[in-house]
């Protein structure tokens, strides 16, 4: 008992140093790329070709002055960053890392707790990360944080819906909840749903996007309109937070997406040393990454009645009808 | 076997449908042609059936068609049914023909009114109902076509609603009829109470032995339905309706209250014969009644001045005779002369219509004169009608009245009296028609200029009727020629198997006189020749008072002022049921009103409604609007609620 | 004090700290928070009793779309709990709703106590072990899809309802909108007078 | 499993009447409705509780039931809400008194 215990802390603890260095350097990965497509260099001061940029942006952040200004509300503006950080983390206690591997004569399983409704705890741990960003908006007590918490809650809601339907039909042919099934039934690169569900990952993507406020779906932080959006008084650490949590969901959603439709830690030919599965992982989720920061650099931002009718007219309905289809396909 | 019998009743009932539901949609010719179609469809088919009936052997000239059942309760049990025998294809024809005529004649002389569609429905929904009168099968849906041709009476009558007079006419004619129904329903409601069954023919067999012959209960159930009678046929004490009811059209007069309606009552006491033959004392009722108006009616109509008032008061007084020919238990003679009356009276009224189509719609005899050379076609065939009803041997009116004459004296139930009474009346009614006759058409030309001017005769739409019912009112007599004349007397002949007869056995009437021998032939001829002496002597008076010497008329009624008077005002029977009856219904209506539905009644509505008020006053505070004071309350509804199903 | 035992406890506090926070509060926001916690709370007691699904559909449901739909008609009617609600209600009806509350309260727990206790369910929780798939996915659907098909489909049919019935009470008649432009437009001076003054 | 029925049953019964309390004393409609939706969780929360003590799932398929009745509920009523704050600024039901007398 106290031995899984251990097993289990520690497991938790390199995933969580793992995801925030993987946070820190994703945002250098971010400013890179874009910097590389708009033709310019990018961090290039802090260390060797700016490596150290993250970790001097980290010092900068938690060493500036605090400012909390007058008339938020004060527990719940502490509380927000927090909100907006936890649940991301708390997704990735279900999303298989790599193969179950043995390490000094232990048997070590790739995922933190293989629940058997895996995908409904990312779901419900998802659906209460848009608390952060809607208190931020709501405490600061500024019109402009305001407007960005009323967007974002109507986005989350909005978008919720397609995001829950357009896995259904990777559920309805998987016939498990479980992350770690899923990822064993895509044992080859033919056998990734994707393939079977070109329409639900299409779904997937885009409402990932808009889950994690991404650009061209980033409304709620708008700079444009709304200066910052929802940290627009948030400063320091707490802004740091909010920093960290952006990209902690955009690993969580790549993660989750990467699970469900390219096989996880699965190699696309099939046998791998189960060991270094976790490669496999870490380059499907790179891939992801990037594509989010391409978009990002690509698209114009959506106008906000053009977001709402693209998630309630085009893609819900597309959702649904993913589901038809695929259960029709399924039980026939 | 003549399952087309329906179809005699529906066919108007489907015109007055297309007419009345389209009203003001359809053009003229189109109402013309449904409202006149389906009549003369109808008596196309009535011809059929009676030849149908005619090609039958005597004994069972009898066609009964069930359609459906309409009351199912229990014992009591109606079904929708028509019935053919001899009786009532003699009323079918009659009420066909004369009617269809009259639609014919409707559509020239309604032709500039603006309620022509209204009015063909209405004349439509008449015959039907009156075709239902005479075909029913039972007591019943004959109260049905009763009560229906006393609606369309109302509708017709005050047809120029706008017209105070006609209105208030209708409303009368409506209401006195109401009273005659109520006495006609009570009749129903005893024979039912005794036969336990309404069928005409289940009730004429079980009659003999459901009642007692003479007895209380048939007499009183004959009296109830002759009050029924009166009401329909315009009698003493009923009648008053009728002259009023003039303020309808023309040719309504002459369908409703001429040809057709009034005769109603004639013939459900002919219908009923059987029970009215069980009880002398209400045959004897009818008859006194029968003779009373004729004469009574008589003598009105000596003075009236009105064109149509004359030939109402005449109407209410043949009636009269077809009653006094009933009383007597001459049923089939009442029939008789039900039918050359409906032929004259007709054509009687058409022509006083087309008297008043040329007079530009005036209606006072003193105000005509000379129209002969105007309307010939008119005064012939209105001259024909004249004779026929004075009684002018040749003419049908001859025939049936001289046969009243003669049962009134000769038959069982008859009485010099009567004779004597009917023989006056005879004698008043070729007076006041060729007063009326001379006053219209001959002398000077007393109108003023300007209708002068317009004077015309009909258009052919209104004299080819005319024409029609003064052949048939020539011919019509020849089918009940008298034995006395050596002739067959068809028509009783025809009536004889459901008429009943003294005996209580059929085809026995013609024979059935207390007197007989060769004796009684002489009597009988020497008073045919006594009344036709009599009859024409009066027409020469009035043509010696008002075509020869018109100051001998002025004379006469300045000597018999108070006499005058008292005709003219038709005895002051209007003033004098308004005192005795109106009067006070409407004190008593108004003590009603005033005292008992104010002040008590609606005073105990009022009071409970404010004590409603006042609570809702009280409790209305309960009713906070306020959702959590409604929340506790509900939440302490759980408490005790568990609290009981705790403590249990 | 086994592991169960802790877990229950731990999380009925906060259940109950959340739902007596959340009616305490003047603020709108601050209650939606506590209603969340005590959620949370209670669907890790639903994960105790083996209701997996169900646990998650709890989160999922509310506090992932309910509380956001109450969060976002807050902001969007811009509550701050700055309103002055007063003190309307008088001593006696306040100390009537608690009393009438605190009774129910009593016979509910009078129930439990006479009822559930000592009768041979109170054991059953304790003894006897969850069946295999207790509470998983495919059971629960099992019995929505057979045995409560007709509920089901009629909870789907009030669902729609709600939908229709929600955008019709909250839309704003075209009509309407003019009449609001035109009175704003109308009244738009006197309101600033009225700022000015202020 | 250690923790008896009747403690589950006791905190749905506390929860039940901090909701009742909550529905009866708030004048904010909004924790007003929140406390609605507190008593329906305390009633699932019951529910469970049987469900797992009988080993069996119809508690379960209620509860799911009655969230969708939740959900139902808080959308029209919010649009409710939205309607009314629109005519009269306040969210204090006490004031929404129109349907009296």
């Amino acid at each position: 008992m106290l031995e899984i215990a251990l097993y289990s802390s520690i497991k938790v603890i390199v995933v969580v140093v793992a995801i925030l260095t993987g946070c820190a350097y994703a945002t250098y990965m971010e400013r890179k790329v874009v910097a590389i497509m708009q033709h310019r260099i990018g961090p290039s001061y802090a260390g060797p070709w700016g490596l150290l940029q993250p970790l001097a942006d980290a010092i900068k952040m938690a060493f500036k002055e605090d400012i909390v200004p007058d008339n938020v509300e004060r527990i719940t503006y502490a509380l927000a960053p927090i909100l907006a950080f936890i649940p991301s983390l708390l997704s990735f206690a279900v999303v298989p890392f790599s193969a179950d591997f043995s390490l000094v004569g232990r048997e070590i399983t790739g995922v933190i707790s293989d629940l058997n409704i895996g995908i409904l705890w990312i779901f419900a741990v998802t659906s209460l990360g848009v608390y952060g960003i809607i208190l931020a908006g709501w405490s600061s007590g500024s019109k402009y944080s305001l407007l960005g918490g009323i967007r974002s809650s109507a986005q989350m809601i909005s978008y919720e819906i397609s995001y829950g339907l357009s896995i259904v039909g990777v559920i309805l042919i998987a016939n498990t909840l479980s992350m770690r099934e899923l990822v064993e039934q895509q044992g080859t690169i033919l056998d990734w749903y994707v393939w079977k569900q070109p329409l639900g990952f299409l779904l997937y993507l885009i409402c990932a996007i808009a889950e994690t406020n991404r650009a061209p779906f980033d409304l709620p932080e708008a700079e444009s309109e709304l200066v910052a959006g929802y940290h627009t008084e948030y400063s320091s650490f707490r802004f740091g937070m909010f920093f960290v949590g952006e990209y902690a969901n955009m690993l969580a959603v790549s993660a989750v997406g990467t699970t469900l439709f390219f096989g996880g830690w699965q190699a696309p030919w099939g046998a791998f040393p189960a060991q270094l599965s976790i490669i496999w992982f870490l380059i499907k989720v790179f891939l992801f990454m990037f594509f989010y920061i391409w978009l990002r650099a690509t698209f114009p931002r959506f106008r906000y009645d053009q977001l709402m009718d693209f998630g309630w007219k085009i893609l819900f309905p597309l959702a649904v009808l993913n589901v038809l289809v695929t259960g029709a396909i399924v039980l026939f | 076997m003549a399952d087309y019998l329906y179809l005699i009743p529906l066919l108007p009932l489907i015109g007055f449908l297309i007419n009345g539901l389209l009203i003001g949609r359809l053009p003229k010719p189109v109402i013309s042609l449904v409202g006149c179609g389906s009549i003369g469809l109808s008596l196309v088919l009535s011809l059929f059936a009676f030849f149908e009936l005619r090609s039958l052997p005597e004994a069972s000239r009898l066609i009964e068609q069930v359609l459906f059942t309409w009351v199912p309760a229990g014992s009591f049990h109606v079904n929708i049914a028509y019935l053919l025998d001899p009786l009532s294809a003699v009323m079918i024809l009659v009420v066909t023909g004369v009617g269809f005529l009259i639609h014919v004649y409707s559509v020239g002389y309604m032709a500039h009114d603006p309620g022509y569609g209204r009015y063909f429905a209405y004349l439509n929904l008449f015959t039907f109902s009156m075709l239902t009168l005479v075909l029913a099968d039972n007591y019943l849906l004959m109260f049905v076509g009763w009560e229906g041709v006393g609606l369309c009476s109302y509708l017709l009558i005050g047809f120029w609603f706008e017209k105070q007079s006609a209105s208030d006419a209708g409303k009368k004619a409506f209401i006195v009829n109401r009273i005659g129904d109520f006495g006609f329903l009570l009749g129903m409601f005893i024979i039912f109470w005794q036969v336990g069954s309404l069928d005409f023919t289940v009730v004429m067999a079980s009659a003999p032995t459901a009642f007692v012959a003479g007895g209380g209960l048939i007499t009183a159930a004959c009296l109830l339905m002759f009050v029924g009678a009166t009401g329909k046929s315009a009698q003493i004490p009923l009648y008053v309706w009728l002259p009023d009811a003039m303020e309808g059209p023309t040719p309504v007069s002459a369908l409703i209250h001429a040809a057709t309606m009034v005769t109603a009552g004639v013939y459900m006491i002919a219908r009923s014969s059987a029970l009215f033959i069980m009880a002398p004392d209400a045959l004897m009722v009818v008859a006194i009644v029968g003779a009373a108006t004729a004469l009574f009616a008589a003598t009105i109509g000596l003075v009236q001045n009105d064109i149509k008032r004359v030939l109402a008061y005449s109407t209410v007084s043949q009636l009269g005779y077809m009653f006094l020919a009933c009383g007597v238990a001459a049923f089939s003679a009442g029939i008789f002369h039900l039918m050359t009356h409906a032929f004259f009276k007709a054509l009687l009224f058409l022509g006083a219509g087309s008297v008043i189509h040329a007079m530009s719609n005036e209606q006072d005899i003193r105000k005509m004169g000379g129209l002969k050379k105007h309307l010939p076609i008119t005064y012939w065939t209105f001259l024909l009608a004249c004779l026929a009803i004075a009684g002018i041997p040749g003419f049908s009116g001859f025939f049936s009245k001289d046969e009243i004459l003669w049962k009134a004296l000769s038959s069982n139930h008859g009485h010099l009296l009567l004779y004597v009474v009917g023989l006056v009346t005879a004698l008043l009614t070729a007076f006041y028609m060729f007063r009326l006759l001379y006053l219209t058409f001959h002398g000077n030309e007393r109108m003023d200029e300007h209708t002068k001017h317009h004077l015309h005769e009909s258009p052919k739409m209104m004299t080819v009727p005319l024409m029609v019912l003064a052949v048939l009112s020539v011919i019509g007599g020849y089918v009940g020629m008298p034995h006395v004349l050596g002739a067959t007397n068809y028509f009783e002949h025809w009536l004889a198997p459901i008429m009943a007869s003294e005996t209580g056995h059929g085809g026995e009437a013609a024979t059935d006189l207390h007197m007989s021998g060769a004796g009684n032939t002489t009597l009988e001829l020497g008073l045919m020749f006594l009344a036709v002496a009599l009859i024409v002597c009066a027409i020469l008076y009035a043509r010696h008072l008002y075509l020869n010497k018109p100051e001998i008329a002025t004379r006469l009624r300045e000597r018999f002022s108070g006499l005058h008077t008292v005709l003219y005002n038709k005895y002051f029977v209007d003033e004098i049921y308004g005192a005795v009856i109106v009067r006070p219904l409407i004190y008593g209506s108004v003590f009603l009103w005033k005292v008992v539905d104010v002040v008590m009644i609606d005073g105990l509505a009022n009071g409970f409604a404010r004590v409603g008020q006042d609570m809702a006053e009280l409790f209305k505070y309960a009713q906070s609007g306020r959702v959590r004071g409604y929340a506790t309350v509900f939440v302490a509804g759980v408490v005790v609620l568990v609290g009981y199903l705790v403590m249990r | 004090m086994t592991l169960d035992t802790v877990i229950f406890f731990i999380s009925a506090v906060v259940a109950v700290f959340g739902a007596t926070m959340m009616i305490s509060q003047r603020n709108p926001v601050a209650s939606v928070l506590y209603m969340i916690l005590s959620l949370v709370a209670q669907a890790v007691i639903y994960i105790q009793l083996s209701a997996l699904f169900v646990g998650a559909m709890l989160v999922i449901v509310y506090a992932g779309a309910i509380m956001v739909l109450f969060l976002f008609v807050i902001m969007l009617l811009n509550l701050r709990g700055s309103e002055d609600l007063g003190a309307h209600s008088s001593p006696i009806s306040k100390v009537t709703k608690y009393v009438v509350s605190i009774l129910l309260f009593v016979e509910f727990v009078f129930v439990i106590k006479s009822v559930i206790i000592g009768s041979p369910v109170a054991g059953l929780l304790t003894t006897t072990p969850p069946v295999d798939d207790f509470g998983s996915v495919k059971s629960v659907s099992m019995l929505l899809f057979t045995k409560y098909l007709y509920p089901f489909e009629l909870t789907g049919i009030l669902l729609l309802i709600a939908v229709v019935g929600a955008v019709v009470i909250a839309r704003r008649d075209k009509a309407d909108d003019v009449e609001d432009t035109h009175s704003s437009t109308g009244t738009e001076p006197a309101k600033t007078d009225e700022v000015v003054t202020k | 499993m250690t923790v008896p029925i009747s403690a589950y049953l006791t905190l749905a019964a506390v929860l039940f009447g901090i909701g009742t309390i909550g529905v009866l004393m708030s004048r904010n409609i909004i924790i007003l409705f929140m406390c609605i939706e507190l008593m329906l969780n305390s009633a699932n929360l019951a529910l469970i509780a049987f469900s797992r003590a009988l080993n069996m799932m119809d508690g379960h398929v209620m509860v799911f039931l009655v969230l969708t009745v939740a959900a139902a509920e808080a959308a029209v009523g919010l649009a409710m809400i939205i309607t009314i704050f629109r005519n009269r600024e306040t969210i204090n039901i006490d004031r929404y008194s129109m349907m009296k007398w």
